[in-house]
């Protein structure tokens, strides 16, 4: 009796130890991981995806060519399309192929839109992106393959499970918001939409220097038949899309590999490159000087993206939808705000 | 695999579990397949050799002690017919053969080692000496250095020796013998145990001990502080300051050495923390390589407790054999007789040390470094020796002995004059750590050990904060370690007590472990011995 | 015997030689000690202690290293 | 007996260390001179500075990549244009200064804001200190810089130290001359 006693003790202080050293690394870790939406918001979109609804008939997937160039505002109360854009800084084509994996498992929208530009990397960039990218996702085997297919060589997959491994010297650079935001961050971006409004014009924008070999890798080249199998499984319509920027340099042996590419696999590629036809002013629309645009020129360039798709493959129009048109008019309404506060900062520099 | 990696610590998990699941006879199995995937993942290019040294050390072994048993059978056959002469030349005969099996593999173990990690050095003197002569250099080779050789070779050696020398029966099961060389926790940087401290800790059964695990892995967690929170940090500063030796002299070279003996003390017997822990996991007690070095009052003193299966192994196999061997015994007759009693009695002393500080400085590293190096400390350790009547009558005169003051004085001299010492290692040649050493002299830079130099050498007060924390924690721990182990002084508080420190460390070494991306994940210094 | 106890006490005036059993495991003879009494007892007995007998055991005590001496001279 | 157990043995150490030989090579460090073996991760960094690459040379000044741009500038002067490429998401921007027929890509590289990653000629208004610019021929490039190249879709690229120097050939003559660090692109 005595002993069963003990025993029932010694389980018991055992699982309470295991409890609340559990809860303890739980907490360190949420508050180490650093604040994207205070910090580095390019590393943000992944994550809100998952708080819109999953009734999008349009989701773009790529990198800040995409979710600093294409208001979905204007795409919505123009053309009726509701759009997401699940962008993150450099992401690689590897990485769009597996967030469209992703995508897959929470709805089936009529078109998917995949920014080709990330078709130039075989390779991982850089660990900060990849961070930016795979951390928003929610766990699945897609997450798993997706950060097995992106790591650096310095990179282990368990600084992915558990952050904390990752993040465990930060404590030195917490601030106010760390703590603020550990449990929930702040939202940031508009359907993924990440508003910029200042004006450097371009000038100067050089060439291209000549390349050995302008041939996009085997890995590259495997995705990018991933995801054209992928939407064909799901019946989904894939765009191909290059958006109109000065630079980096996009070469025309790139184009012309691209335009091969989906003549043979009859999907649609879509190059802004110099298209005068979008009737953007790189003196003004680009925050940069050319190489990603502003609240000005991303609104220009969505409305072009908008006749194009009814147009080209009549995405139909969900302005009927009572909910949807709730939800867009306080978004709107956020825009709106967000804009002149924008504007408001910008002037006060 | 490193101890300090992921997939140690997974490994360690799933053999531990695996360990303990097998019926007790299996064990010791679960162990050899455990310690060669360990080996496996370091590279498999190495396993031949550490295969062909235990299959050659086990065999020879094997015939020395079959030759054993056929000179105790064959006295006990004919106890009567056999005159004392003739046992003693059947005897002489039998050594004579056991002789030659012991040096046949001795040499070709060594003859290996030498090959894999001497060759070069070898080449780059006769390169030197070509040169002088105006020839053609000859290419260096280009060979791999297992992983640990030095380390597995000397414990097969050790082993092979106290067959020969009948203090230990040989092993007939190879692989048996195969897990005593390749025991996955001391295979890449010792302990260099012996046969008979760890044949009873691998071979039987054991049964799952809350107790002695959790001891395990408290040694393991604080062997992690030592490498992690302390060692990998100060390598960051130490590294800046070595890498750069225009820039960084003068009194530089003083933090150098403080910096170094942290590092190498905290590195070296942090891993070996973890090695002995992992060997407490499993029931295999492994031998102690440290015992509070810098409490040391004496080089020699600190000799004894720095490395001390190292110098331990120095002394059984090369000290004495070469001491008490015939010719030696005879020069230290003679010597006593012709240059007097006083130089008489040192001669041979003298001698085998040499030999001994040349063996261990050569061991550490094949360059002239670690051969002034080794060389430096059996000046050293002489000279004291010599002046070891004079400090006592210094003693006695003003009574200073037994003062405290006193011995932190010594303790003082003792650490300065190793990490001085040391210092060889953190140098591209002799002449530079002579000309650096000398800088401390001449360049009177003593300002930079305030003006916040040191904060510019890739270490940030942050740093400085968690490494002063992380060395008096070492050193409190080293204190009370004084009267007794300091895990069962912790495991007899109340479990509150106990958890809340168990899991502070813990949190301390995951929190400000130098460890994952932005830090190298640094070797251990001891690796490639 | 004697002889022996003569060159111990010699080494160290201040050991008891007739009751310590523990000189090498309290580390009051250390290897130069016992390179010294090895090349002394080879003068003394004519016998050779060889590296294997170079143990704690035989070493402890001055009747153990007595004892080595006396089997020593049997044996060789 | 004992003869042939010892040669035996000879044999055997003589294969074993052949084996050695080869399996050399692809062991970083463990080769050879390894006096890091000794010791100290603080050794490591004599070896590094071993081959420099080749270096451009524009107003008696050398300009090499994997070196900051600052004092380059201090020397040669400002460029006629300086292009500002933020990389995304704040980690760091990359810089193209054009001067009359080249220009400059910079990087941040460890300590350095501005390394120079890459150093394009691209018209005959300069040359190489080896005497090559747009328009002369393989045959010129070959002779200034040897034959010890790759060549891929009329790229001739010589590896020297870490970087590498990429010459486009198009109808027979140089059309583009590229330094390119390896480890900043």
């Amino acid at each position: 009796m005595k002993h069963i006693r003990i025993l029932r003790r010694r389980i018991l202080r055992f699982t309470v130890s295991a409890i609340v050293i559990c809860l303890l690394l739980f907490l360190l870790q949420r508050l180490l991981m650093p604040k994207y939406s205070v910090g580095t918001q390019d590393g943000a979109m992944i994550a809100e995806y998952y708080n819109d609804a999953p009734k999008h008939n349009l989701v773009i997937i790529g990198d800040s060519e995409m979710y600093e160039n294409i208001s979905p505002l204007v795409l919505w109360e123009n053309y009726g399309i509701n759009c997401y854009i699940r962008g993150s800084a450099q992401q690689l084509i590897w990485q769009s192929y597996y967030l469209l994996e992703d995508t897959l498992r929470y709805e089936t929208p009529e078109a998917v839109i995949i920014n080709i530009t990330s078709m130039q990397y075989g390779e991982p960039q850089r660990e900060s992106y990849n961070r930016m990218t795979l951390e928003g996702m929610r766990w699945s085997t897609s997450k798993v393959k997706a950060i097995f297919a992106s790591m650096t060589e310095e990179e282990s997959f368990w600084d992915y499970v558990f952050p904390l491994l990752r993040y465990h010297s930060r404590w030195n650079d917490l601030t106010e918001d760390d703590f603020r935001l550990m449990f929930s961050e702040e939202k940031v971006s508009l359907n993924g939409y990440m508003m910029q409004v200042g004006v450097k014009p371009a000038e100067n924008v050089p060439e291209g220097r000549p390349l050995a070999d302008y041939t996009f890798s085997d890995v590259s080249y495997q995705y990018l038949d991933k995801i054209t199998k992928l939407c064909k499984e799901h019946d989904v319509e894939l765009i191909l899309m290059k958006s109109p920027s000065l630079y980096p340099y996009w070469y025309e042996e790139w184009d012309a590999q691209l335009k091969t590419y989906a003549a043979e696999h009859e999907i649609r590629y879509l190059n802004c490159v110099n298209n005068d036809e979008i009737g953007l002013n790189f003196q003004t629309d680009t925050f940069d000087g050319g190489l990603h645009l502003n609240v000005a020129g991303a609104e220009i360039y969505s409305n072009f993206l908008g006749r194009w798709l009814q147009n080209e493959i009549e995405i139909s129009d969900l302005r009927d939808d009572g909910e949807l048109v709730q939800a867009w008019n306080s978004k709107a309404a956020d825009y709106e705000e967000k804009k002149s506060e924008k504007y408001r900062e910008l002037s006060e520099q | 695999m490193q101890f300090v990696s992921y997939s140690f610590l997974l490994f360690l998990a799933v053999v531990f579990i695996i360990y303990y699941l097998v019926p007790g006879r299996f064990q010791w199995m679960v162990l050899l397949v455990a310690s060669y995937v360990f080996y496996l993942f370091s590279g498999p290019k190495y396993l031949i050799y550490i295969m062909v040294t235990t299959f050659t050390t086990w065999l020879a072994a094997r015939q020395i002690d079959k030759l054993k048993k056929q000179q105790a059978d064959y006295l006990e056959e004919n106890k009567k017919t056999l005159s004392r002469e003739d046992k003693k030349s059947y005897k002489s005969a039998i050594k004579k053969k056991q002789r030659f099996m012991m040096l046949a593999a001795l040499l070709f173990n060594l003859g290996i080692l030498a090959v894999v990690k001497y060759t070069n050095f070898a080449i780059s003197n006769i390169n030197a000496v070509i040169n002088l002569a105006g020839g053609q250099p000859i290419e260096f080779v280009s060979l791999i250095l297992p992983l640990g050789i030095s380390f597995y070779t000397f414990r097969a050696l050790s082993y092979l020796i106290d067959v020969y020398r009948n203090t230990i029966s040989a092993e007939k099961n190879v692989f048996k013998f195969a897990l005593f060389v390749s025991f996955f926790p001391q295979l890449i940087q010792g302990p260099i145990s012996r046969y008979s401290q760890l044949e009873s800790g691998l071979f039987t059964s054991h049964h799952l001990n809350l107790k002695r695990v959790s001891f395990g892995l408290q040694r393991i967690l604080w062997g992690y502080m030592k490498k992690m929170v302390i060692a990998d940090r100060i390598v960051v500063g130490l590294t800046t300051m070595t890498a750069d030796t225009a820039a960084y002299r003068g009194a530089y070279v003083l933090v150098e050495v403080f910096f170094y003996a942290i590092q190498l003390y905290a590195d070296f017997s942090g891993g070996l923390d973890m090695a002995i822990g992992a060997g407490q996991i499993f029931g295999v007690t492994l031998p102690e390589n440290f015992e509070r070095p810098f409490f040391s009052k004496s080089i020699k003193e600190y000799w004894n407790r720095w490395h001390m299966t190292m110098g331990s192994w120095f002394t059984d196999y090369i000290f004495y054999p070469i001491s008490v061997c015939k010719p030696m015994l005879n020069l230290s007759k003679w010597s006593r007789t012709h240059l007097g009693p006083v130089l008489g009695r040192r001669l041979t002393v003298y001698l085998s040390s040499f030999a001994v500080w040349l063996a261990t400085g050569i061991w550490h590293g094949a360059s002239w470094n670690f051969v002034f190096w080794g060389l430096s400390n059996y000046v050293v350790i002489m000279i004291s020796q010599e002046l070891e009547p004079l400090y006592r009558r210094f003693h006695q005169k003003f009574n200073v002995d037994g003062s405290l003051l006193y011995k932190v004085f010594q303790i003082v001299r003792t650490f300065l004059l190793m990490g001085f010492l040391r210092i060889y290692d953190c140098f591209d040649g002799v002449i530079t750590t002579w000309r650096m050493v000398g800088s401390l002299l001449t360049t009177g830079n003593w300002n930079i050990l305030w003006d916040g130099s040191l904060m510019q050498i890739g270490l940030s007060m942050t740093d400085y904060i968690i490494l002063a924390a992380g060395i008096l924690l070492m050193f409190i721990v080293s204190m009370s370690q004084r009267s007794g182990s300091v895990r069962e002084k912790i495991h007899a508080k109340p479990y509150t007590v106990r958890f809340v420190i168990w899991t502070a460390l813990f949190l301390a070494v995951l929190l400000t472990g130098a460890y994952g991306i932005g830090y190298d994940a640094s070797n251990f210094i001891y690796n490639q011995f | 015997m004697d002889e022996l106890m003569e060159f111990l006490e010699d080494l160290h005036p201040d050991i008891d030689y007739e009751t310590c059993d523990t000189l090498i495991d309290d580390g009051i003879l250390d290897s130069f000690d016992i390179i010294s009494i090895i090349s002394e007892v080879a003068d003394m007995f004519d016998v050779t202690i060889s590296a294997e007998y170079i143990v704690p055991e035989n070493f402890n005590s001055a009747q153990a290293l007595y004892d080595l001496i006396t089997y020593l001279e049997d044996e060789g | 007996m004992k003869k042939k157990l010892m040669s035996l043995m000879l044999v055997v150490m003589v294969c074993i260390v052949s084996l050695a030989a080869c399996g050399g090579g692809d062991d970083k460090g463990n080769g050879g001179n390894d006096s890091q073996g000794g010791g100290s991760a603080a050794n490591n960094s004599s070896d590094n500075a071993s081959a420099s690459g080749y270096s451009f040379e524009y107003k008696g000044t050398s300009i090499s990549v994997n070196t900051d741009i600052d004092p380059i500038v201090e020397k040669i002067g400002e460029p006629s244009s300086k292009f500002e490429a933020p990389s995304c998401a704040g980690q760091g921007t990359d810089f193209i200064y054009t001067y009359s027929g080249f220009e400059i890509d910079t990087s941040p590289f460890e300590n350095i804001t501005n390394a120079i990653a890459a150093i394009i000629i691209v018209s005959d208004e300069v040359e190489t200190p080896e005497g090559i610019t747009i328009g002369s021929t393989k045959e010129d490039v070959e002779a200034a810089y040897g034959t010890d190249y790759t060549e891929s879709n009329g790229m001739m690229t010589y590896q020297k130290g870490d970087m590498k120097l990429n010459i486009l050939i198009k109808n027979n003559a140089v059309d583009s001359i590229q330094y390119v660090s390896n480890t900043l692109s």
